[in-house]
């Protein structure tokens, strides 16, 4: 049987898969997209806490990392845009402007 | 010669020559007139009647009427503008709407002047008569629905060609109205009266002419009655591409226009259709006429066969050639002469090269005088040595023409009688020597035309040597006065009248015997028959034929020539024996014989070239390739591709021994440094006419002078003469090369050839021993020859008729028949 | 990927599940086919012309030889594209397409009869998969089946590719929020996201189909139906006039067939949402048999799509977005908040 | 049985998305792949019984953010590889390792607590959208209300960074500053 | 003509009509009135109401447009210019064409190609003929320009081909000897004008 065990170790491993992306990474886009991996492993976690404790706490809290994550995008990729257009690039490297 | 005058014609001045026709006037100074019968060289027709102009306030034929100083003519007015226009309704009465079909398509000068005279209604009619068409000859078609009797065709074989084959004769058409006479216009009505009563036949009364198949009169003809029977309905001469080019069969060189088109819808290749020719100012001869498809059609190039080639050529000894190339060619095979050492051999050009040299010593000229464009305006011609109608028919086409235009008179010298050149005119008297009397034959011109003052002292010496005297009755005519005595009868009155009686009364008187008359076999009243000759003659010319190039003692026969030339005033023309001797006798250092490995071109050898497609390696027939030709006229033309030729060339060759040029035109400019060649680029040089008749084909040889050394001509021995069965080397006329035989439309066979009478005797077929090879002919009978000398052709190089022949002309040979 | 919770129905066994899967895959794979040949046909009589007309009886095999055709055709990729999503992007389209079906209930549930060997006495259930959330198991998958034209037009390194799938991504995500918006006030009715509820609401005959209590929300979701399938008047994806063929410019043969098969199963699905949501479902009607009337409307709203396509030009892609953002989504926010009112009240 | 086949098939799956995600130097491969996974990781939510969770991830996260990550992309070359300064991957693989196990330790702690309550449990007899209602509209109703506006803040926001002068360059910083906040003006 | 004269041109003489434009609605009741006239009364409906009327048309009362067209043709215009036809004498069946290749060298094209010979007959005769329809553009002179009305345009107009050039030869242009008979001749183009015999000037060829 499946227990809470096997879902906590996934979210786990997908939380440092994200972790490694988001260290790793350089390109803007792919930060994000790693985010969003982390994001995911912590619902998955919830969700599995919520079923096998009976507890829609986690569900609940699953819906508001949904809604965050979706916010999140919709500011991030405006600002993405707006940094694209004014450097021609998303890596990180690039964007030096401010360093001293 | 005559005085330049000055006429106005519709007002404006022109200069011409005095005794100038009008219409040719007219013409040399771009007026048009019309004219639908008159030829140029020919003496007028007046069947069409439409060149009517005034003169001086007087109706006359600008083609008939002379030119006089001061004389103004005016080339239309009303009525005659009536007149015309009645002509020309009347040649179009009854004349069958075919121009759909009609061959002449386009170029037809009913068609022109029918259009230009505005005829767009008919006022005349008359029951059409039924014509059949008729085949004259192997080449000849006549459709005489389509004739309207201008009698061009008659007048260009009568004064041009000298065959006077076809004349007028009866049409069996319904007479026309007498009332009509009154009703139409005076000219229109004789000539339709003239026209409504004819048709052209030909004058031996069978349905064939017999004649020597030029088709001068198809190229006359302002209709389509008149065309070549392979022609017939087979294209449109608008869809004809003309070329321009030079005939290459004979030496005249004559101008021709390759008309070509491509073969069918399967083929797209090319062919030849006919060959045109500017007809008035030139004419040609069957050869060149219909001999046009000898082209070597060759698929691609043949790399292995040219690999060979210009190995062949690197350890060639020696290269054969005959004179039917172009002086590119001749200064190609010079080059490798003068290169590699290979010695060039070429049979013909050689004797003619040498007799070139001879002729020019003594005068100091690299070149014979005159050319046939002189030799045409004399009125005295006199040919040795030369078997006229067949060696050269432009030789022959002068001689006749000088006879009937210039009412001129001839000597012909030469030991094959000939029909035609007997029947030319009433004054050309013909020789019919003994073979290897042509030096006497030239001592009698000395003693004939020569100023005596102007002789050495051993020439006159030894031409009076000839002469005695002797009597001879003759009969002469005397006028007697004879009185009696006549009873007036109304009056009754007696008279005394006096009347003069001619009566005949014998006498005796001392003549001039010229013992070289009688060597040579003239008429024994030769010299009273020379007298009348000479009757207002005042230029002379001389044609001098092949005999004397290939004569023993041609040197001096050349001496005699120069002798001639310088000392009687005469025009002297040569006739090169082949297309380009005259080329290739200047161009080429000329060797006798071959030695060692031998490259043909176009003849035998070790290693052949052939434009007949028999060689070793294919090369381009004169049709197939650019170049110049220097002809009889002294003149190098120029000729182009008809065409098309896929394989190498000569040129390819020289290219292949690191001698060769990026063209063979390339050639062309640098043959200039060959004795009065002149430096003009191929294209530059003018291929055409001007209207008053001026030959603006190429340019002309300069004669250029050289140290002049003298040596007296010798004596000629009486012995040299053959006797017995004598073999003659002349090519049936029509037949001049390989490529005549070639061509499809020439079927002139390679026989012996004989008079009739001795055809007789002879059989069907003989073998002639010529001691060192005896070959087997058939015999075919020439109609026109007389005597018992027999033609061997040499148009075959294959069989090398040359070397048999040994460097003469005339041959002892045994006959047998087989 | 289907999601089978054999949990919430015990009864239902696995081969009656399967034996409905294949009924469905069967049956609306071939209609999807079949609805090309429908389409041309009754695209052409409507223009007065014959269609399909050599291939079998009245053209009827023409949707064979089309496949023969599409089957036998050249696989042509570009040399410039990302071969993968290149060849993975028409798939999706097909097979979104087809998970979203397993949510739909198509027919009554019924059991076989006892003399059919072998499969007799099989009960099969009227949805493959009664997820209790399936109105919205459906439209999320119908989102989901906006990748197929995203990543294709994304991925062929053609211009019109990219913007034929920027108007994808427009598009669908504009036309999801008033397919949810419409459905949101039928879902409050019901009180239920099971379409088997929907079905058995409008049990009572003509009078209780939802189309009378939601005219606004069927007219929403009609026209959000039509965007979402990407028809006439909405097909600004591969409008060919602007965009040459927009996300399937590069595509040839079966890969192109597919996205073909996908828009066709989509079609059918939102005319059976349709009939089941808004048209009273399999239920009886009258006399007539409930399984049979169905097919009638589901019929009929195919035969709308293709009937619009015959007579409305296309829209502009500002329209859409115009028509979405300022008409669509308001009125479909004021249904809502209307029908939340009235039943409160 | 299908619960655990079907959790290792997805398990097996979503990582190996997520790992392509990570580390393709591809954006369209990251993306497609983390799309894919998010499908996935639905499909646990549907294993787990939050059925609704599981559509909502379909519907927002597939539907939604990633095709507006797609979009966003269209922005930039998709077809080409990024480039990019890794640095060495051993003391990050190293790092996130270890994480990795503190966070499972973390996470399975509960495993050897027995007493842990469930504060909202699970109500009897309804299906999990009625429960999740339930609960989100009472105790979460000021949570979610919060999310809503932050989302609405968000969607703004993203329309004004975005939306600026779409067609102009933004290079300059007279560009920047010169620029005003169209809004979408209704020519209809 | 100068950008003057364009602008000077009088217009006013052709028959334009200009189109009153609908009123843009200012207000927004004013274009809510507009998509609800739009929706109800004139566009929406009217065009499903078009389409579905056409399509009962068609299906129940036969008024079918399409016609199935390798099987059944529409009749042609006897002056449609398509392939050529070369037309026989009615009287005795002989072909027409005199081989005159008036037509092969008007042809701007240059596509029409013909050999011929003398024949038995002394006349002239085609021996081949052909058209290139990968060239022949269908200009018409070689109808206009024959004098046997022999060549007429006629109206098989498939000419698709495998190969670029495509050629008809004589015999397939010829009218079928046994359909002599259906050989139509129409006034018109390529044919004797109604008036010729008046235009003709009388000429005295009585006999």
């Amino acid at each position: 049987m499946i227990g809470l065990n096997h879902y906590l170790i996934l979210s786990g491993l997908l939380f440092t898969i994200g972790l490694v992306g988001v260290v790793r990474r350089k390109n803007l886009l792919m930060l994000f997209f790693a985010t969003e991996v982390i994001l995911n492993s912590a619902n998955i976690a919830f969700a599995a806490a919520s079923h096998y404790y009976g507890d829609l706490a986690g569900q609940m809290f699953a819906f508001f990392i949904i809604a965050v994550a979706a916010s999140e995008v919709a500011v991030g990729l405006g600002l993405l845009i707006v940094l694209y257009k004014k450097h021609g690039s998303l890596d990180l490297d690039d964007l030096a402007s401010m360093k001293g | 010669m005559s005085n330049e005058i000055t006429i106005k014609i519709d007002g404006i001045e022109y200069k011409t020559q005095e005794g100038e026709y009008i219409l040719n006037a007219a013409r040399a100074n771009d007026i048009f007139i019309p004219a639908i019968c008159y030829l140029t060289r020919c003496s007028p027709t007046l069947a069409c009647r439409i060149c009517l102009v005034e003169a001086d306030g007087k109706r006359v034929y600008a083609c008939n009427a002379k030119a006089k100083a001061g004389m103004e003519v005016v080339t239309s007015t009303e009525e005659i503008l009536e007149e015309r226009r009645a002509i020309m309704e009347v040649y179009d009465v009854n004349h069958p709407l075919q121009c759909g079909v009609c061959d002449q398509s386009g170029e037809c000068e009913l068609q022109n002047y029918t259009l230009e005279l505005a005829v767009d209604s008919q006022s005349y009619m008359i029951p059409d008569t039924k014509r059949e068409t008729t085949n004259w000859s192997s080449v000849l078609h006549y459709d005489p629905g389509l004739c309207i009797v201008c009698e061009r065709c008659t007048t260009v074989c009568k004064d041009m060609i000298g065959d006077a084959a076809i004349k007028t004769g009866p049409r069996g058409g319904t007479a026309l109205d007498k009332g009509m006479k009154d009703a139409m216009p005076k000219d229109a009505y004789s000539m339709w009266n003239k026209l409504q009563k004819s048709v052209i036949v030909p004058s031996n009364g069978t349905g064939e002419t017999k004649c020597s198949d030029c088709g001068e009169c198809v190229a006359v003809c302002p209709v389509g009655a008149l065309v070549s029977r392979d022609f017939v309905y087979t294209t449109n001469a608008w869809d004809l591409k003309r070329i321009p080019a030079t005939c290459a069969h004979c030496s005249s060189g004559c101008q021709i226009y390759y008309e070509t088109k491509p073969t069918s819808i399967e083929d797209p290749s090319e062919k030849i259709y006919r060959v045109t020719n500017e007809w008035n100012y030139v004419s040609l001869c069957g050869a060149g006429r219909f001999a046009y498809d000898f082209e070597n059609r060759v698929a691609s190039k043949d790399s292995d066969a040219f690999d060979k080639a210009v190995e062949a050529l690197t350890k060639a000894d020696s290269i054969r050639f005959n004179s039917v190339i172009s002086n590119e060619e001749a200064l190609m095979l010079q080059t490798m002469k003068e290169k590699f050492g290979k010695k060039l051999v070429n049979a013909d050009a050689y004797a003619f090269q040498h007799f070139l040299r001879a002729y020019g010593r003594p005068a100091g000229k690299l070149l014979y005088g005159s050319d046939f464009k002189k030799i045409m305006k004399t009125d005295f011609v006199i040919s040795v040595g030369s078997a006229l109608r067949n060696d050269n028919p432009n030789a022959r086409y002068a001689f006749n023409n000088i006879q009937k235009m210039n009412k001129g008179a001839g000597l012909y010298f030469h030991p094959i009688g000939d029909k035609v050149i007997a029947d030319l005119g009433k004054s050309v008297e013909t020789f019919a020597h003994k073979p290897g009397l042509e030096e006497a034959a030239l001592y009698l011109i000395l003693d004939l035309f020569a100023k005596r003052e102007e002789l050495p002292e051993e020439i006159v010496t030894y031409l009076d040597s000839f002469h005695s005297k002797g009597t001879k009755t003759i009969k002469e005519k005397v006028m007697e006065n004879v009185t009696s005595t006549v009873v007036d009868k109304e009056t009754g009155e007696s008279k005394e009248v006096t009347k003069k009686v001619p009566k005949m009364v014998e006498k005796e008187i001392e003549v001039d015997i010229n013992s070289l008359v009688t060597l040579l076999g003239g008429a024994e009243n030769f010299s009273e028959i020379f007298e009348k000759m000479m009757k207002k003659k005042s230029s002379f010319s001389l044609i001098v034929g092949e005999d004397l190039y290939f004569h023993p003692n041609a040197e001096n026969l050349a001496g005699l020539v120069s002798m001639i030339e310088k000392t009687c005033s005469m025009e002297v023309v040569l006739v090169p024996p082949k297309t380009n001797s005259l080329g290739v006798a200047l161009i080429c250092d000329l060797d006798e014989n071959t030695e060692g490995y031998t490259v043909g071109y176009n003849e035998n050898g070790d290693f052949k070239l052939s434009a007949l497609g028999d060689g070793d390696l294919d090369m381009p027939a004169m049709n197939q390739q650019e170049g110049t030709l220097t002809n009889m006229n002294k003149r190098v033309t120029p000729t182009n591709a008809a065409l098309e030729y896929n394989g190498y060339e000569l040129n390819d060759l020289m290219q292949g021994l690191k001698v060769g040029r990026h063209l063979t035109v390339d050639w062309t400019e640098i043959l200039a440094d060959k004795k009065g060649f002149q430096a003009i680029a191929f294209d530059d040089l003018p291929n055409g006419y001007s209207n008053s008749g001026e030959e603006q084909r190429g340019y002309a040889l300069k004669n250029i002078g050289k140290r002049a050394s003298h040596a007296l001509p010798k004596k000629f021995d009486e012995n040299m003469k053959l006797e017995g069965e004598i073999a003659y080397r002349c090519n049936p006329q029509r037949q001049f090369n390989d490529f005549t035989d070639k061509a499809h439309q020439i079927f002139e066979s390679f026989s012996l050839y004989a008079s009739p009478a001795r055809a007789e005797v002879l059989g069907e077929k003989v073998e002639v021993d010529f001691g060192t090879e005896k070959i087997l002919f058939d015999v075919a009978t020439d109609e026109r020859m007389e005597g018992d000398i027999v033609k061997i052709p040499d148009f075959k190089s294959a069989k090398d008729i040359y070397a048999l022949f040994g460097g003469d002309r005339f041959k002892n040979v045994t006959i047998r028949k087989v | 990927m289907e999601i089978v919770n054999l949990a919430v129905l015990p009864e239902v066994t696995s081969a009656g599940v399967a034996i409905k899967a294949i009924i469905i895959l069967a049956i609306i794979s071939a209609v999807a086919g079949f609805g090309t040949f429908i389409e041309r046909k009754v695209l052409a009589f409507m223009q007065r012309r014959l269609g399909p007309m050599h291939v079998g009886p009245y053209g009827l095999l023409q949707i064979a030889a089309d496949g023969i055709k599409l089957f036998t055709k050249e696989d042509i990729v570009p040399q410039n594209a990302n071969k993968l999503i290149f060849k993975i992007a028409p798939s999706i389209t097909a097979a979104t397409a087809f998970i979203a079906l397993a949510a739909v209930p198509v027919f009554p549930d019924f059991t076989i009869p006892e003399w059919i060997p072998l499969l007799g006495g099989v009960f099969v259930p009227s949805i493959a998969a009664d997820v209790n959330v399936g109105i919205l198991f459906i439209l999320g998958m119908m989102a989901a089946g906006l990748y197929g034209p995203l990543l294709a037009g994304m991925a062929q390194a053609n211009k019109w590719g990219i913007i034929g799938s920027a108007r994808t991504a427009v598009q669908f995500l504009s036309y999801e929020v008033v397919t949810g918006l419409s459905m949101l006030a039928p879902i409050m009715l019901v009180g239920s996201l099971s379409l088997v509820d929907f079905n058995n609401y409008q049990d009572g005959g003509f009078t209780s189909w939802m189309i009378w209590q939601q005219p606004v929300a069927f007219v929403l979701f009609l026209i959000a139906g039509f965007a979402e399938t990407n028809r006439t008047p909405f097909d600004l994806l591969e409008h060919e006039a602007e965009i040459i063929s927009g996300f399937a410019t590069e595509y040839s043969g079966m890969r192109w067939g597919m996205f073909f098969i996908g828009e066709y199963a989509n079609m059918i699905t939102i005319s059976v949402i349709l009939a089941v949501v808004f048209m009273g479902g399999y239920n009886d009607l009258g006399f007539m048999a409930g399984w049979f009337i169905v097919v009638f409307k589901i019929a009929f709203f195919f035969f709308l799509m293709l009937w619009v396509r015959a007579s409305w030009p296309h829209i502009r892609p500002d329209q859409l977005m115009w028509l979405s953002w300022k008409i669509l989504m308001p009125v479909a926010v004021v249904n809502i908040v209307i029908t939340g009112i009235v039943m409160m009240i | 049985m299908y619960e655990q086949i079907a959790f290792y098939l997805f398990s097996v799956l979503t990582i190996g998305l997520f790992l392509v995600t990570v580390l393709s130097k591809n954006l369209l491969y990251s993306m497609t792949a983390l799309a894919a996974g998010m499908v996935m990781i639905s499909g646990f939510f549907f294993l787990l019984g939050a059925d609704f969770l599981g559509v909502v991830q379909l519907i927002v996260y597939v539907g939604a953010v990633m095709a507006l990550y797609a979009f966003a992309m269209m922005f930039f070359d998709a077809t080409r590889d990024v480039k990019e300064k890794n640095p060495n991957g051993a003391w990050i693989f190293l790092l996130g390792g270890m994480v990795a196990l503190m966070m499972v330790l973390i996470f399975s702690a509960p495993i050897f607590s027995e007493n842990i309550q469930a504060i909202y449990p699970s109500i009897a007899g309804a299906t999990n959208p009625q429960s999740v209602g339930l609960v989100l509209f009472t105790k979460y109703l000021v949570p979610f209300e919060v999310a809503a506006v932050m989302l609405l803040v968000a969607m703004i926001s993203g329309i004004i960074l975005a939306g600026k002068k779409m067609d102009q360059s933004l290079t300059t910083e007279d560009d920047v500053l010169n620029t005003e906040i169209i809004t979408e003006e209704d020519d209809k | 003509m100068s950008l003057e004269q364009f602008k000077n041109r009088n217009v006013g003489e052709q028959p334009y009509v200009l189109i009153e434009s609908e009123h843009r609605p200012k207000s927004g009741m004013g274009r809510f009135q507009r998509v609800v006239n739009r929706t109800f009364k004139k566009e929406l409906f009217t065009g499903l109401y078009v389409t579905m009327r056409e399509m009962i048309n068609t299906l129940f009362r036969g008024e079918m447009a399409a016609v199935k067209y390798p099987f059944e043709k529409l009749p042609i215009s006897p002056r449609y210019r398509a392939i050529h036809d070369m037309l026989r004498l009615l009287e005795s069946g002989h072909y027409r064409c005199i081989g005159c290749g008036l037509c092969e060298k008007i042809c701007i094209s240059n596509c029409i190609k013909m050999d011929t010979r003398y024949d038995e007959n002394q006349r002239k005769e085609v021996t081949e003929y052909t058209i290139n329809f990968g060239r022949c553009i269908f200009c018409g002179y070689c109808a206009e320009v024959c004098p046997e009305l022999a060549i007429v345009h006629g109206g098989r107009y498939e000419n698709a081909s495998e190969q670029r050039a495509s050629f008809s030869l004589f015999e397939d242009m010829l009218t079928p000897i046994d359909a002599l008979k259906q050989q139509q001749e129409f006034d018109g183009f390529g044919a004797v004008t109604p008036n010729a015999d008046n235009a003709i000037k009388k000429t005295p060829l009585a006999y």
